[in-house]
């Protein structure tokens, strides 16, 4: 694929800067791309990766710096201009429109038409072909992304950059919000673009996604270009962590928990069903437990969470906390009860994104801070603080918006908000998504840290690894069912796998 | 709910009940399906008019009146529908009518028209209306005015401008031409309904069937990820202003007709009875849904009660406050009809 | 004569809103006074003939400076006008109130001031407001309209009468239908159909569509407004009907000339002066420049102008006619 | 960009210069900083004031007059703030403040005044203002009507039960130790403008500085992130709808006392007003953020161009154009400020 290293890079990117106001995100970043080969972009949270992808894509103009495509130096003025050349891009942040179809999604930009009028049949036929060959003929081209789940939504973006024609697709952290089994498939689509001579740059935390999939690596820091072209055979997983975070990470699950103690379940939740979604689950959390819910995308297990949240109504079973009955359907009431809950999609369900990041981390507490109905401004700034100096929040200034956060960071946030709440009851719905390796070492710690202190913990994870790491117990959801119930000592990755296959089949 | 933040405040309910919703069929092409509170809201108006007033009401006159006074407000709502659709709003579009009316009415143009042709008339219409459309258009685009002011400025601009254009003077339309063909009939239906009949199915395939509405959908639910789709979101803002203002200036003409007259009073608050009849139609006045179909409807629904209303000789005062309790009625119950059809 | 008004109490000039040079002691140029003037918006025709004609009136005489607020049917705006107005020191104030009792106070506070208010159409609350009041004569338009019916139809009991009304919370549409019901009660006549419209062409048009279907057969229909009345026409035409005839109100030229015709519908028109600012502006020059009114026995200029209310009809149309307003 | 919607159409723009703000600092904190550019216009409007009409525009006594002038609006328009912020629209506003006036003026409501003390006049003013305002927001929380419909239907509905209160009549108010007090001044100022200046003092606090601004805010921004973090995002707005109604009750009481009378014609077309001062102000129109100082900016604007035009000798209609005008470059001009302060 990529040995040809004397012929004309497809991409040459130097010497490019790209400040913001009051942050300077790139600079002076250099980055080639050979055809053909997979190249990865690694950084931590805020060192760039989107950011200078989004100049690839000719979404931020760059302040200097020199691109050439295939030798020749060109400007990239425009999206349409990068699409013209080639380039098409999976953005980060889930870039699809709610309110069209799948098909319209995929095409939007440029709409399979005879003299503008929709040819809707000869769309849905090639939306169906796209979408089979990700491995998901069972999403109709028809139905309305805003239905779909995050998943569901990065499988569209994905046949989006596959259906133009195009030499060089961008990928950024395609695998986020992907499990073990869709990643594979991914792959499988990369692997096929790669072996036709299409050039891809993936980006992702996950080292050994890197290791199964990439060619060459370019390790961004703090804006500029660490390391290029290193061989991804040749360069030990350790040595690329220190480079990004210029110090060494040990990425552990920090061992098993200290073990619930005997006492009652702090939540119980009993034949808990939300009617066509999920059925029939029963659970209980004790103080200091940690139990996770493994299973594929679309399970259910989201709808799980926001069920016993109260965010939906269960159409039957209960949920308790210390033994006190939650009114169905009313959050308000879980959060009395000391529930917490991060949401899996922060920028829809969990952020405020032009309200600064202080505000965002004090959204469920504000009020506790308040005297009197009065605001205390400064103490949430101090609290906030220093839950963002615990989860190394880049960059540390609390006052800025969410929006100006790279997406690492702005998950960061929305943990912070459940730190600083302190709740008995804590459900996490993916909560190393899109988190740097460093960070997400700080995350595995400060879970133990909570299950330390006596808090509850419900953790969903498309991660097996993370599941079986970082859980005393675990539950398979396939389909909406819970298809097996035991400790995590007793299964392992390749047996949850075998397990959600035979109950997504059933 | 990110597709829903300019009716933020009301998000609990649609989240209870939209979020979980099975049928993943996008809502704007549901049509009639979707409209179906619409419908029986409409067809339990008929019933009242008949029992009402008997069965004179639902008699072939009283329709063509009916569809007659709805012409002209339905044209208007069906460009507004667009500019909803993507996100803004046009607080414009009954003085523009105003000004076409008064434009196309001027003793030069009706000269013009009488010389060469009554299509001089209409072209001038449609061109004033057009022209205002685009001016709003790129104000938004361009200047990055939000759309509510730079219709507000426009609304207040143009009505001023009609004044001096006619003199505060109702201007009569006397190219006889031109009164012929809007005010006659074909096929036993007035000209003024075919027109009608006309946009709205043109609007419907438009916004449903081609790019350009795709386009316009996407503009109004995600611009951002219109823009990183490599749309032309800024251009496109502009067309969609240009189609609302063309609209109105089809109002125009059609106001023309109906009133045999031009003046700048023409279309007074116009624009709030059509964004009225979009919102009640079921577009998302926070953009990225349209339903030129319901927005059909809800005009419908109004000319209805109207008609309703002065058959039964009722009191203005009696006939606000009804009207007010219809139209809450008339919401509940589409609510009802759609997220039953969901669950 | 202008319009309605020279069995009034009018000045000889200011009736002959149509020739161009005023004549008259009174019209020749003294010191020179600023007037203000604050009107509700141009937003129906007889409203904008109004404003046009003060304008017009004011500009003939080149003592007058005339201070125009922009026209507004929000009555706080309104108020502050008048206020800013005496806060300018004009030398007088001429209002037609979009709310004559909501405007009372701030003008009794401008003749407290001592500046002379005239106040036109809308009636204030109480008299000291306005050192002149020029006023239409709503309920008598009614009541003409009405006699004029009652000629016609006396002898039919069973006559269908349909009213097109203006704005129904406005006093002065209140007052028209009470004259006009009163004069068809004394020939036992009633109004069967009544709708409102809004002075506006549309609203006519509207209006007048759906009564027509309401009502299949009618004898008479009284339009309070001859603008609305162009589309109240266009209705009529357009429904192909003619078994009644229509008497109009405030007396357009347009409607003028429709009854001239003598094909049309339209009988008659009762004449409501739209000059009724222009005279207010005259009347408020004599007031600043402390000059008396020289028609009348009287030195002083009155304290209550009523313009009279007259039917136009095919017989003296064309004495109207020349001089009406061009709504 | 899923939090402007409803400016969606307008978003390249804001794209290209607002969203890549870089100071994160909360923008309504900046007050006048914010504001800037509106500052920059109202002064601006000053100037051209006394270079066309002399020192006198900037005299205490016209000063005054505008003030006054701009104490009812400026009232409504702080209630409509809020109810902008947390993501809805209040249509009804203008015909609330008619109906309370109405209410408030009756012979009843005056008699009993009169014989207990006036504050019953000021409290029946300001109830039905607040459960005209709670009914808004029941139907918007619970009756998932969304809240132009809601308030629309309520618009039409009040303004036809103040007609049939007032049976249409004009109410004078008589009740003398009511008007000597609203009248009245203190210290040199008009009470009506202290009540202007408390409101605002109020609201600002109340958006700014308590948990109920900051609910508000959350509620507008994102709904459904705010009612996952716990915030009754029902009940919430059902009590910012009820601060709307109680500022129109407010305006009504002030309105009452400015013209000592009350009918339903008061307020007709306030809500447009009254949008666009706030909209002019920097109120997200899609939710999400609220300026109290920039409403009360927006509204100072308006009052006094109004004062400017009354000064000078234009035509009305010529007026109305160059209103137009002006509305377009102050936005512009706030624009251009408000990103040269980012950059
Ligand atoms: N619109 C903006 N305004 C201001 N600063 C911004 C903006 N967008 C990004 N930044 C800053 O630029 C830096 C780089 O952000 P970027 O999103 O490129 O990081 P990233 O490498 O993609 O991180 P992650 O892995 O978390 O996605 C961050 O410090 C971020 O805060
Ligand atoms: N708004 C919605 N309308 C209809 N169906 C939905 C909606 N949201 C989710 N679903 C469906 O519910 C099921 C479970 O959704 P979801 O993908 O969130 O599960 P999950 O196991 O939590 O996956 P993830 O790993 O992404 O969190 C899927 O079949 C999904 O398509
Ligand atoms: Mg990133
Ligand atoms: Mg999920």
């Amino acid at each position: 694929m990529a040995d040809d290293a004397t012929a004309t890079p497809l991409l040459r990117m130097t010497g490019i800067v790209k400040t913001f106001p009051g942050a300077r995100a790139l600079d002076g970043v250099d980055l080639e791309i050979r055809p053909g080969e997979v190249h990865c972009l690694l950084g931590q949270n805020g060192a760039g990766k989107s950011t200078l992808i989004k100049v690839l894509a000719g979404a931020h103009q760059p302040d200097e710096g020199e691109i050439r495509w295939e030798g020749e130096p060109v400007t990239i003025g425009s999206t349409m201009a990068a699409l013209d050349l080639g380039i098409a891009t999976m953005y980060q942040e889930l870039d699809v429109v709610d309110g069209l179809s799948v098909a319209e999604n995929i095409f939007l930009g440029h709409e399979l038409a005879a003299g503008g009028v929709l040819r809707r049949r000869v769309s849905h036929s090639r939306a169906r072909e796209l979408l089979a060959q990700l491995g998901h003929s069972e999403i109709r081209p028809g139905r309305e992304v805003g239905t779909l789940s995050a998943a569901g939504k990065q499988v569209v973006s994905m046949a989006r950059a596959l259906s133009r024609d195009t030499r060089l697709i961008v990928m950024d952290e395609p695998s986020a919000v992907l499990d073990p089994e869709e990643v594979e498939n991914l792959f499988r689509v990369v692997r096929t673009l790669s072996a036709q001579g299409v050039a891809v740059v993936y980006i992702s935390h996950r080292m050994d996604e890197i290791r199964q999939i990439g060619d060459r690596i370019t390790v961004l820091k703090d804006g500029r270009t660490v390391a290029t072209g290193l061989d991804v055979a040749e360069t030990p997983t350790p040595e690329l962590i220190s480079l990004m975070t210029g110090r060494d990470v040990a990425t552990d699950f920090g061992g098993a928990s200290s073990g619930p103690g005997t006492e009652e379940p702090a939540l119980e939740v009993t034949d808990l069903a939300v009617e066509g979604v999920f059925d029939g689950v029963s659970l209980t959390v004790r103080p200091g437990e940690v139990v996770g819910l493994a299973g594929l995308v679309g399970a259910g297990r989201s709808e799980i969470l926001e069920t016993i949240y109260g965010a939906r109504r269960a159409t039957s079973g209960t949920v308790r906390v210390h033994g006190r009955t939650l009114r169905r359907g009313s959050v308000s009431d879980a959060v009395d009860a000391g529930i917490g809950f991060a949401p899996e999609e922060r920028k829809s369900q969990g952020l405020l994104l032009d309200e600064p990041v202080y505000r965002n981390i004090t959204l469920s507490t504000f009020a506790r801070f308040a005297r009197g109905g009065l605001l205390a401004e400064s103490a949430e700034r101090r609290a906030a603080r220093e839950q963002a100096e615990a989860l190394d929040l880049q960059p540390p200034d609390v006052g800025r918006a969410v929006r100006t956060l790279s997406g690492g960071n702005q998950q960061k946030a929305m943990l912070a908000r459940w730190l600083v709440h302190g709740c008995d009851v804590l459900l996490l719905d993916e909560p190393t998504r899109g988190v740097d390796v460093g960070a997400r070492a700080e995350i595995y710690r400060l879970i133990r840290r909570l299950t330390e202190s006596g808090t509850a913990l419900l953790l969903v994870s498309s991660e097996i690894d993370e599941v079986l790491g970082l859980a005393d117990r675990v539950l398979v959801i396939a389909d909406g069912h819970v298809v097996h119930t035991g400790t995590t000592a007793d299964i392992d990755e390749h047996r949850v796998l075998d397990l959600v296959m035979e109950g997504a089949r059933a | 709910m990110s597709e829903s933040p300019s009716t933020a405040a009301e998000a609990p309910a649609t989240t209870g009940q939209q979020t979980v919703s099975g049928s993943g069929e996008p809502k704007f092409r549901l049509g009639l399906g979707h409209s179906l509170g619409l419908v029986l809201a409409l067809v339990a108006l008929l019933v009242v008019g008949v029992t009402t007033s008997g069965e004179r009401f639902v008699g072939l006159d009283n329709i063509m009146v009916i569809l007659r006074q709805a012409a002209v407000i339905g044209v208007v709502s069906i460009g507004v529908t667009f500019v909803i659709t993507a996100g803004g709003i046009d607080l414009s579009v009954g003085s523009v009518l105003g000004l076409s009316t008064v434009w196309a009415s001027t003793v030069a143009t009706q000269t013009m028209a009488e010389d060469v042709h009554w299509i001089v008339l209409v072209a001038c219409a449609l061109a004033v209306g057009t022209v205002c459309g685009l001016v709003n258009g790129f104000l938004v685009a361009y200047g990055g005015v939000v759309s509510f002011i730079a219709t507000l400025a426009m609304l207040v601009a143009a009505r001023g401008l009609a004044e001096i254009i006619s003199d505060r003077q109702t201007q009569i339309v006397s190219v006889q031409g031109f009164l012929d063909v809007f005010r006659g009939n074909l096929l036993g239906v007035p000209v003024l309904v075919w027109v009608f009949v006309i946009v709205a199915v043109a609007g419907w395939f438009l916004l449903a069937r081609t790019t350009f509405g795709r386009r316009t959908i996407a503009v109004g639910g995600n611009p951002e990820a219109a823009r990183l789709a490599g749309i032309k979101v800024r251009r496109h803002t502009v067309w969609v202003f240009g189609i609302s203002g063309l609209c109105a200036g089809i109002g125009a003409v059609l106001m023309l007709a109906r009133t045999t007259a031009g003046t700048s009073t023409h279309g007074y608050l116009l624009e709030l009875d059509a964004i009225a009849a979009v919102v009640i139609g079921g577009t998302l006045l926070a953009g990225g849904r349209g339903s030129i179909v319901g927005t059909v409807l809800g005009v419908l629904i109004f000319a209805v009660l109207q008609n309703l209303f002065t058959q039964n000789n009722l009191d203005s005062s009696v006939q606000a406050v009804t009207r007010g309790a219809i139209i809450v009625l008339a919401v509940i119950l589409q609510r009802r009809f759609s997220s039953a059809r969901r669950t | 004569g202008c319009t309605s008004n020279e069995p009034q109490t009018e000045d000889d000039g200011g009736d002959d809103a149509a020739q161009a040079a005023p004549a008259g002691a009174n019209d020749e140029p003294g010191e020179t006074v600023t007037i203000g003037f604050s009107a509700p918006a141009a937003d129906h025709g007889w409203m904008g003939a109004i404003t046009t004609a003060a304008q017009e009136e004011a500009d003939r005489f080149e003592d007058i400076d005339l201070q125009v607020a922009e026209g507004t049917n929000d009555v706080n705006v309104q108020i502050s006008q008048v206020e800013q107005f005496i806060n300018d020191g004009v030398d007088a104030i001429v209002v037609l109130p979009f709310d004559g009792a909501a405007l009372t106070e701030v003008a009794t506070q401008a003749m407290q001031e001592g500046i002379p208010v005239v106040n036109v159409d809308r009636e204030f609350s109480t008299p000291e407001a306005a050192r002149v009041t020029v006023l239409g004569d709503n309920y008598g338009m009614g009541r003409s309209a009405g006699e004029y019916i009652c000629e016609r139809l006396g002898d039919q009991g069973d006559a269908v009468i349909a009213e097109i009304a203006g704005i129904d919370s406005l006093p002065l549409t209140q007052d028209r239908s009470q004259g006009f019901s009163d004069a068809l009660a004394e020939c036992d006549l009633e109004v069967s159909n009544r709708v409102d419209a809004d002075f506006t062409v549309q609203g006519g048009e509207e209006a007048a569509s759906n009564l027509l279907q309401a009502a299949p057969e009618i004898d008479a229909i009284w339009n309070h407004d001859d603008d609305q009345g162009v589309g109240v026409l266009s209705a009529i035409e357009n429904a192909g009907r003619d078994e009644f005839f229509l008497v109009g109100g405030a007396g357009s030229a347009n409607m003028m000339r429709e009854i001239e015709s003598g094909d049309s519908v339209v009988e008659a028109t009762v004449i409501y002066p739209a000059t009724q600012a222009a005279d207010g502006i005259r009347l408020a020059r004599l007031l600043a420049q402390e000059k008396a009114m020289s028609d009348l026995v009287e030195v002083e200029v009155p304290r209550m102008v009523q313009l009279y209310a007259p039917v136009v009809t095919a017989d003296n149309v064309d004495q109207y006619l020349p001089t009406a307003f061009e709504s």
